[in-house]
């Protein structure tokens, strides 16, 4: 798919969000909870069909989410079952739409996640932060290491339960 | 030690503290600062040599980069944990009679950030000659620190050193 | 008496350099946290063969100031103190960037007023974050003058943040609900003498420098990166318009009433350093129009802080005579408000391109977590596509048209 | 023999005045060898690799060719200098002969031109 024949118009009016019946009807098992507040959408899906959902995300051509503006992680609190939570904020050039996805995850079965840097190259450097600042694992990742912290630091920063003066 | 104590030995006391001005005097007047900026003061470090508030008039616009030619060392900006051997590793390499001025609150105590990651304060890394104070401090305050350090290069004895006798 | 040095013979120094890994040519280059050319305090381990870029790895870390952890701590309305610290030349677009994001959250309108308000202010300090990228950026490539000229007039821009918030780069004078206290009296005159005196001052820097022959030799061609590759690489603000992308987020997504202003987006398509160069440069001049029109805008009074009650403080007179409004007044001063539960992804077009919030609230007084979504972060990460294969003095040129603050980056 | 006298005054003052500097500064200076002190400067960090490998060669000839040119521009100043009292041998006569020497080099720099020693990053 040529990039070049889509004119990525800035000043399209566009709902600023997008509308997920397509993906409700396509991807009913994975995702698990559609949520619209504050103006906006987020989709929370189950790890298990993350990496269709986002290449059909990227790839449909009335969804044509192009550009990955953020992975943020969240740490729900030390005792929480899911206890972490990885939100892709998703950005369309071409319709000037946003979505969010996010995927909750347990401590037990190790916190791991497929990397999205088969999609979109900026997941490097995200994913490595996230991985950084929460310990959240991304399985074939081109090189997972600490980003921000140095090298050889144990414990991840960001936790709830990593007391802000540090160790 | 240098010579220089020898010499100070054989010359009587009026002669040395003449020579001893004369070798401060040129030292004051030609401070060459090592470029160390680090954060929001260094912006305001770069300020202080645009012609409004010109630090030639002191004789120390001519910012080093390599720090065998530097004369003192301004630390503008937070120190993380992760720069603080490279700012030892640099103030060792720096030839003596060399000096720091630690600019802004961020490096003279931590500042806004008390948290893991900022060395509270840049005198637990390196002994530390003149502290500036504020968040970042004016350009007029840092020349104010420079004029400081002059006067205190002013006092200090060069060639009549008394030599203790280290135990 | 300082710890006693140990005096190491000179001799023994050499056995210090480690055997040569590579054996071959190669020779690997820290270009380090300590260099008068990376911005701050970045560290590109370079692999060079002869002059040639072989391999850049960026490494970052050494500014982690772990502003996000400290913003879990802080109250919603002192993290804007925090946040004008982070990107500390585009100071208020960060506090901007908050405060839009908590305000959607808690669903709060601002006065129209505080909006043009906003703008003005964020546009005055593109300007001078614009002013500084322009005078590093040509310095790191050898015209020394061009650093002077734009100091000087950045003083001026400078003199107006002091005059109306009393700092000259952190003002934090944008807080959740709109701003912290109207502005003096004689602010719009001196913007007014600014915005006249501005374009004399520009076309003269633009002849300096643009027309520069040398200038053009050492940024045309150099630092290329392809539209999709700008797109999958995260690309924002003019890094991206350099590659032919005509995203801005003050038109994709208008905030803050920019709807009410027009101004052009500059996109260029030579994908280079050059036409970054470009598009920052017209971006000068379309702030400098956005200013203008703000500043006709913001000459009739009214009020700068919307009037919710978690907000604004109570006046002293009423306070005086009912006791809830003093409770009230007491409880919002010490404790500071709450904001409803839930998360929301703000983004600003800052200098630097597209920096997001994403806020999430658990109906406390603190921030439950702030992920700040940094354009130099990102810009960063692709700078080793950009940068491999070409020579070693390029490698200036492109980390100068990326315009990073390592503050950004490394949060 | 006697006006070679103020060059050698020169040479001598210059050179006295390059050595006392450095010997004032090396008697003068305190000598504080640490460790640190010595290892080479890499922007604060660890020396990688050492600095004694081998260089591509269009670094050697690009040194070769200037001091060629360098010398060659050398030559015309003592021609300039005399100009006016070869005035006698006849004028077109002096200034071809400096002609001819700067087109034999010129050759030289036209086959340099064209082997591409000056395309730089075609290595």
């Amino acid at each position: 798919m040529s990039e070049n024949i889509e004119q990525t118009h800035s000043v399209k009016k566009h709902p600023r969000y997008a509308d997920v019946s397509l993906i409700r009807k396509r991807f009913n098992g994975t995702v698990q909870q559609i949520i619209e507040a504050a103006g906006e959408v987020t989709l929370i899906v189950r790890r298990e069909g993350l990496e269709e959902l986002m290449a059909f995300l990227r790839a449909e051509p009335s969804l044509r989410f192009n550009y990955l503006s953020d992975i943020g992680g969240v740490d729900l609190g030390e005792f929480a079952s899911p206890r972490f939570a990885v939100a892709y904020q998703l950005y369309s050039l071409v319709h000037n739409h946003r979505l969010r996805v996010k995927v909750y995850l347990k401590e037990e079965d190790d916190a791991h996640l497929p990397t999205m840097f088969k999609l979109w190259k900026t997941a490097n450097w995200l994913e490595r932060e996230v991985y950084d600042m929460f310990g959240v694992k991304f399985d074939n990742h081109p090189d997972l290491r600490r980003i921000l912290m140095p090298a050889d630091y144990d414990g991840y920063p960001l936790r709830k339960d990593f007391p802000i003066k540090g160790y | 030690m240098g010579i220089e104590t020898k010499i100070g030995e054989i010359l009587p006391e009026i002669l040395t503290t003449r020579l001893d001005q004369i070798v401060n005097w040129a030292r004051k007047s030609s401070i060459w600062p090592a470029t160390f900026g680090l954060a929001c003061c260094a912006i305001e470090m770069m300020a202080m040599t645009d012609p409004r508030n010109d630090i030639a008039r002191f004789g120390a616009e001519v910012f080093r980069a390599s720090p065998r030619q530097a004369d003192v060392m301004i630390v503008a900006g937070r120190v993380s944990t992760k720069m603080a051997p490279v700012l030892r590793r640099i103030y060792d390499q720096m030839p003596e009679p060399k000096w720091v001025i630690s600019m802004g609150v961020c490096a003279s105590a931590g500042g806004v950030f008390n948290n893991y990651a900022i060395v509270q304060g840049v005198d637990k890394v390196v002994p530390v000659d003149v502290f500036v104070p504020g968040c970042p401090p004016r350009p007029e305050g840092l020349i104010w620190a420079i004029m400081k350090l002059q006067e205190k290069i002013e006092r200090e004895k060069v060639f009549n050193e008394k030599i203790e006798k280290v135990a | 008496m300082q710890a006693r040095e140990i005096i190491v013979p000179t001799s023994s120094v050499s056995m210090l350099r480690k055997p040569d890994p590579l054996g071959d040519t190669e020779m690997t280059v820290s270009l380090g946290p300590q260099h008068p050319s990376t911005h701050g305090v970045l560290r590109l381990e370079l692999v060079l063969d002869g002059e040639t870029v072989v391999k850049a790895t960026p490494d970052i870390g050494y500014l982690h100031t772990g502003i996000e952890k400290t913003m879990e701590k802080e109250k919603w309305q002192q993290v804007v103190t925090v946040t004008c610290r982070m990107d500390y030349l585009n100071s208020m677009g960060n506090d901007l960037g908050f405060c839009l994001a908590v305000e959607k959250l808690m669903g709060i309108e601002v006065p129209r007023r505080a909006e043009d308000l906003r703008v003005l202010l964020t546009e005055l300090n593109r300007l001078s974050s614009h002013l500084v990228w322009f005078g590093t950026h040509a310095m790191d490539l050898g015209a020394m003058t061009a650093f002077f000229y734009a100091f000087t007039e950045r003083e001026k821009i400078l003199d107006i943040f002091e005059c109306f918030s009393g700092q000259r780069l952190h003002q934090s004078c944008i807080v959740i609900g709109g701003l912290r206290y109207d502005v003096p009296d004689n602010f719009i005159q001196l913007v007014r003498d600014l915005l006249d005196r501005f374009p004399k001052f520009f076309d003269e820097v633009k002849r300096l420098v643009t027309g520069n022959k040398i200038f053009q030799r050492r940024t045309m061609g150099v630092g290329k990166i392809s539209k999709e590759d700008a797109i999958d690489w995260g690309l924002s603000g003019p890094s991206i318009r350099g590659s032919s992308v005509d995203w801005d987020v003050r038109k994709a997504e208008p905030y803050s009433g920019y709807d009410r202003y027009d101004f052009k987006v500059p996109v260029y398509h030579g994908c280079d350093v050059w036409s970054r160069y470009l598009v920052r440069m017209d971006e000068m001049e379309e702030s400098w129009k956005i200013c203008n029109q703000a500043l006709e805008r913001i000459k009739e009074p009214g009020p700068v802080l919307s009037d919710h009650p978690k907000l604004k403080l109570p006046d002293r007179e009423l306070m005086k005579q009912h006791i809830d409004v003093m409770i009230h007044h007491f409880l919002l001063a010490s404790e500071g408000f709450t904001v409803p539960i839930g998360e929301v992804y703000q983004s600003v077009e800052s200098a630097r391109g597209e920096i997001g919030f994403y806020v999430v609230s658990d109906g406390t007084e603190r921030p439950y977590r702030v992920r700040v979504r940094a354009p130099s972060f990102v810009n960063l990460s692709a700078l080793p596509t950009m940068v491999e294969g070409s020579l070693l003095a390029d490698v200036v040129a492109v980390i100068g048209s990326i315009d990073i603050v390592l503050g950004d980056v490394d949060r | 023999m006697k006006e070679y006298i103020p060059v050698l005054l020169v040479f001598l003052f210059i050179t006295g005045f390059a050595v006392t500097n450095i010997l004032l500064a090396y008697i003068f200076g305190k000598h504080k060898n640490t460790r640190a002190k010595l290892m080479p400067y890499e922007c604060g960090m660890d020396p990688v690799g050492s600095a004694h490998q081998r260089f591509s060669v269009k670094f050697y000839l690009v040194a070769m060719l200037f001091i060629l040119f360098d010398i060659e521009a050398i030559f015309l100043v003592p021609w300039a200098v005399v100009f006016r009292d070869l005035i006698h041998l006849g004028r077109a006569f002096v200034f071809f002969e400096m002609m001819i020497f700067i087109a034999v080099l010129l050759v030289g720099y036209i086959y340099v031109w064209k082997k591409g020693l000056f395309e730089w990053n075609r290595n």
